[in-house]
């Protein structure tokens, strides 16, 4: 198991959560290069969708969380799921199969959810998971909870009418639900530019009454302090608020993509605000943590995902029996 | 006639009354639940007695309706949606089929999705194209789903209740035209359930058998009384869940009768209907008929306005009948 | 037939505009009454749904579009049909389910569309005809024709997700539409204070980078000249406008509304200020009418809706032969 | 082989671009069908020879595309909608089934909606549950649609010709898998139409009919050869339109043959093809039947994710092998 203890908190608060955050970074990053490199080497199935160059995002979101908060997640999850804490070998192995694997080998890369950790489940389908987040900060107002829930979700999202009827249904019962959009630029090959007529995508929440920021994405200090304004705004009963990560995916969208429709240079110039450099050089000039103390952090990322790849390699593959059986939940007597 | 002789719609409301009285998580969701009472007034009172946060006026976005349901159904609660008119369940289909009823499986199983999705389906009252359609075949072609079409205030009622004990999503789909007359059969008081799966012999007999699905239940039981006046015994089978479907009855009787007739108001084409077609024909049973088996259904049109269009579009009763005088009188 | 000669313009900008647009609130009005009356003597079938009291607002749009400039419109579409020029004596022959009706009787109230008024019909979907709008705009555009599309919906087609994908489609694409928003209080029996979090529904279209102006709905003038600023918005090339029009319906939502939902009160302030008496009132102040010609305008408009429900009681029903040949039109050989 | 052993995708692009040199009223919209050519590549270079304008990139906004095209289709224009997959047809079940499929009927014939809906159907690419659906049965029982399922690029070309030339909405369903292989049979040049609603004879056999759609014919003529070696002798037939279903030729070769399978991808549960069998038993052809009709089709299960789980969910080559052999065997 390579499940850390959760931490909650701003990431500068202590040297500990400063590392908590720099590990869950660079934890995100060596997992998508290990899927990567699984599907390179024809082990993997199926298609991927990489966040790397994304991982400020789910990471600082998820330190204003606790593990009773519950997230819905993207085709592009890997980093949401990691980041609420899932099981880096039940991730992998879900990947490759197996009967360990967060859905059994049922779901893959696009359907992984960590019920412990309070992840609802990547979705396949672009907004999918906007009503459904919705539905879950409904219960928690119902049953009195005191949580919230975070949907995560592309720029492409924002277009589809389950953003829209979920975004009024959390502003008229002012619903303890946050929207993150993680603006990397495109829906696949579509630019915000040609599907959007807005400056700030987070305009869009100026439409249902309720607070829209755009924020710098790839600076996992200004997530977190987002998610923590509009955690206490949604505890404090006073509803959502959408919050617009700017980022972008340094990869192509999935395995197909031929990148025709962006340049080299646009990818270069946001490799060059690698979210994970920028934390390393705040925590460096602020003395929070060492350069070894870093590298020594990084190897452990590497070394957690190595031994992930390593158990659920050699894991049992799922099979196809009891699948009939799997699709109801039996009815208890 | 005992005071039990509810409507459909009185059926079902004091089915979620039961449900919502047994259980502080189940609550009802829709347009128009709470004051209006329901576009049909099914929810009727339901407002009054359990308030507006356990009967949750919505705006108009199905899809987002079902999308909370079933994040509520996720995270503890125990949801009944209501949506207006069973044709605006297409808005909602994204969180129906792939969503709601994939999740448990796909998901690994960790996470289950128990949600009733009721609403009133089929046409008769003159609300033409848009607001008369007979879905359930979207439905039953979806893994995960199950699907009832009560064809009565009793069967509603324990159906219902179960359908709620359900930990999985059931569509429930309510014929229009049975909400505001009385069932033939007295409702149960109490909150004994009927178990999802299993059909219903209507009515005996030894010449045919007719399965039948939703309004259409009732029209066979009118069009047998008739025949029963002219010596042809009819033997009528309401599978009342089509999904999963309870083929058994419906092989003892044919094993009996020799003859088949099914009827829907569904379109005919790729309808439901052709499932108990094609189970028959591919069991033993197949060796005991006598008669080629006879589809009676909606015709491949979208249901007219206009009264007297509007008849002609779905199976009546003197359909029912001369289609099954016709199978008994040619098949000896 | 009842059909006039169709006028655009300014309801002030000559007496004959101004009879012209009395004429047809009336019309309007007369021909939900004689609805209303068909239906309470159980002449006709299915439902109903009455614009009384919201007259102003389909005869202002229309006076500011030409015949080939399209419409979609609503299960509360009698008024939107008969501003753009549709025949009354079709339209009643519809809702008795006549061959000579708009759909032949296959549509009944929810369905009428006259084609050749630009028409593309009544829809019994909330929402359903805000997408078709932006296509047949969208159509506009690419056959360069120069027209304009209005989309007419209430304020609860606001919450769907059609209203969402089409808006912001329109607004990437700059098309020739104009969203017109009856906001007439309620969507059935919910309030637009419990359907929104928003002050002016109008505001919705902060999020998708547009123009949104509310307006008096009940003022034919103000509806005109709102239209008109969008038409020209439109026909420049610079995209949609979204004009919230604030109205009321004074009858019940359809035929099974007890209206438990609101106030008698309330019915009775809005009363008050029928869009017919204020326009009358106007026309008498500026000495544009005389309360003679009014009066004999009004008696024009009951005449022919007289006439309209005289010839269509006659008519010939609608009869089932060939209705399964009329699914699909025939493949030209 | 000819150079014009054209693959499913290479078709599919070649007859939508002699479409749009025929006529300027036909355009692309969809998701990323412009610079990226398609997710499944299959707009391809379309974007470069006609431009932004006529090969359309739309947002992510399934159901107000579909809208946007019946729009331009009333107005003039014929569009082709392309769905990313079939399961977000999903997104936009309103505007195909409530409004597109209905409007010229409804509306009294004066409006007609000459669209076609492709989209990529089906499973086999890992993808998972709600990438990978074979949806046909929905549209297939909504009256006004039109449903083609080309099961190879020949097919697919002509059939697509037609489709676009159809002043009916048209929903053209294309297997996946078939996108990137070569066809059996060269495509023609030029720009001959294959009519919807005639069913194909893909091979002549005395012993056994199979009717199969989509993929699911590749799959039973590999099997169908596979059997030629014991002497079984198999006669397939691809409806190729499922709305108008040709049943012609299926009744013929039940005659011949006396034994019927029928296949398809979707689970069985009130599928397209109980259709088929329905029909069949249905009329005279029933008297020459002397098995009981098969039916293989997908399990009632969301498609699983994982390779090995994903086979086993649809039937493959080796199940319609031992079915068709077992049928033969069996019923002499
Ligand atoms: C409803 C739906 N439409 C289309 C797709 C195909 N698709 C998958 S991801 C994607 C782009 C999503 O863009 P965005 O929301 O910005 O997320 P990103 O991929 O950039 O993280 C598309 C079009 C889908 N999965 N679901
Ligand atoms: C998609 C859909 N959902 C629900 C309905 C049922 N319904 C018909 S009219 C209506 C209220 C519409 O309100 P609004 O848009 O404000 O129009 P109004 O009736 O006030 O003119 C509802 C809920 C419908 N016809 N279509
Ligand atoms: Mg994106
Ligand atoms: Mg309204």
């Amino acid at each position: 198991m390579t499940t850390l203890e959760l931490m909650t908190g701003h990431p500068l608060s202590s040297p500990e959560h400063a590392k908590y955050a720099y590990l869950y970074m660079n934890r995100i990053r060596k997992f998508e290069e290990a899927v990567e490199d699984l599907f390179g080497r024809g082990m993997m199935h199926g298609t991927m969708h990489l966040s790397i160059g994304q991982e400020a995002s789910p990471t600082g979101v998820c330190l204003a969380l606790n593990i009773n908060d519950q997230i819905t997640s993207t085709h592009r999850g890997h980093g949401h799921c990691i980041a609420k804490g899932a099981d880096l070998t039940r991730m992998i192995a879900e990947l490759l199969g197996k009967e360990i694997g967060y859905c059994g080998g049922r779901g893959g890369s696009m359907h992984i959810a960590d019920v412990e950790t309070g992840n609802l489940g990547a979705n396949g389908v672009v907004g999918g998971g906007i009503p459904i987040a919705v539905g879950a900060a409904l219960a928690s107002k119902m049953m009195a909870k005191g949580t919230v829930v975070v949907s995560f979700f592309g720029d492409g999202a924002l277009n589809e009418g389950a953003f829209h009827e979920a975004a009024n249904m959390a502003a008229i019962w002012k619903l303890p639900v946050i929207f993150v959009c993680e603006n990397n630029k495109y829906g696949m090959s579509s630019s915000t530019a040609k599907a959007f007529a807005l400056e700030n995508l987070s305009d869009r929440a100026k439409g249902y009454g309720f607070p829209g920021v755009t924020i710098d994405g790839n600076d996992v200090v200004a997530v977190y302090e987002a998610t923590q304004a509009a955690v206490n705004r949604a505890k404090a009963g006073e509803g959502p608020t959408l919050i617009e990560a700017q980022t972008y995916r340094w990869k192509g969208h999935s395995r197909s993509d031929k990148n025709l429709y962006r340049t080299k240079e646009e990818i270069e110039e946001w490799k060059a605000v690698d979210p994970i450099v920028r934390f390393k050089n705040v925590l460096l000039e602020r003395n929070i943590a060492s350069a070894e103390e870093l590298a020594e952090i990084e190897k452990r990322a590497t070394d957690q995902v190595i031994e992930a790849v390593n158990v659920a390699v050699k894991a049992t593959p799922a099979t196809p029996e009891g699948l009939v059986e799997a699709v109801f939940k039996k009815v208890s007597a | 006639m005992s005071d039990r002789m509810l409507t459909m719609a009185e059926a079902v409301r004091e089915a979620m009354g039961i449900a919502m009285e047994e259980r502080p998580e189940v609550f009802l969701l829709g347009e128009d639940v709470g004051i209006y009472g329901g576009a049909f007034g099914v929810s009727g009172d339901l407002y009054h007695r359990f308030g507006s946060d356990r009967v949750l006026d919505t705006p108009i976005s199905e899809l987002g309706i079902v999308g909370a349901a079933v994040g509520a159904a996720l995270s503890g609660m125990r949801p009944i949606v209501e949506i207006q008119f069973s044709d605006f369940t297409a808005q909602a289909m994204d969180q129906i089929a792939n969503q709601a009823a994939k999740i448990h499986f796909m998901l690994g199983g960790g996470l289950h999705v128990p949600m009733v999705l009721r609403t009133p389906s089929g046409s008769g009252t003159g609300a033409a194209a848009q607001h008369s359609q007979s879905l359930e075949t979207w439905f039953a072609n979806v893994p995960g789903l199950k699907v009832v079409m009560p064809s009565n205030p009793a069967d509603a009622k324990g159906l219902l209740l179960s359908a709620i004990d359900d930990p999985n999503p059931v569509i429930f789909l309510e014929h229009k035209l049975l909400y505001k007359i009385p069932g033939r059969d007295a409702v149960a008081e109490g909150a004994e359930r009927i178990p999802l799966g299993v059909s219903k012999i209507v009515r005996t007999g030894k010449d045919l058998t007719i399965v039948a699905t939703g309004v259409m239940v009732n029209k066979s039981f009118e069009a047998a009384a008739r025949l029963e006046a002219e010596g042809i015994s009819v033997e009528l089978i309401d599978p009342r869940t089509i999904s999963p479907l309870d083929m058994n009855p419906i092989y003892e009787s044919v094993d009996k009768t020799g003859r088949l007739l099914v009827v829907q108001e569904a379109p005919a084409h790729a309808g439901f209907i052709n499932e108990v077609v094609t189970q028959l024909v591919g069991s033993p049973s197949f060796g005991s008929l006598i008669a080629p088996v006879k589809r009676l259904a909606g015709l491949n049109i979208p249901i007219p306005y206009a009264p007297q269009l509007e008849r002609s579009a779905v199976p009546q009763i003197d359909d029912i009948e001369i289609a099954a005088r016709d199978l008994v009188k040619s098949w000896k």
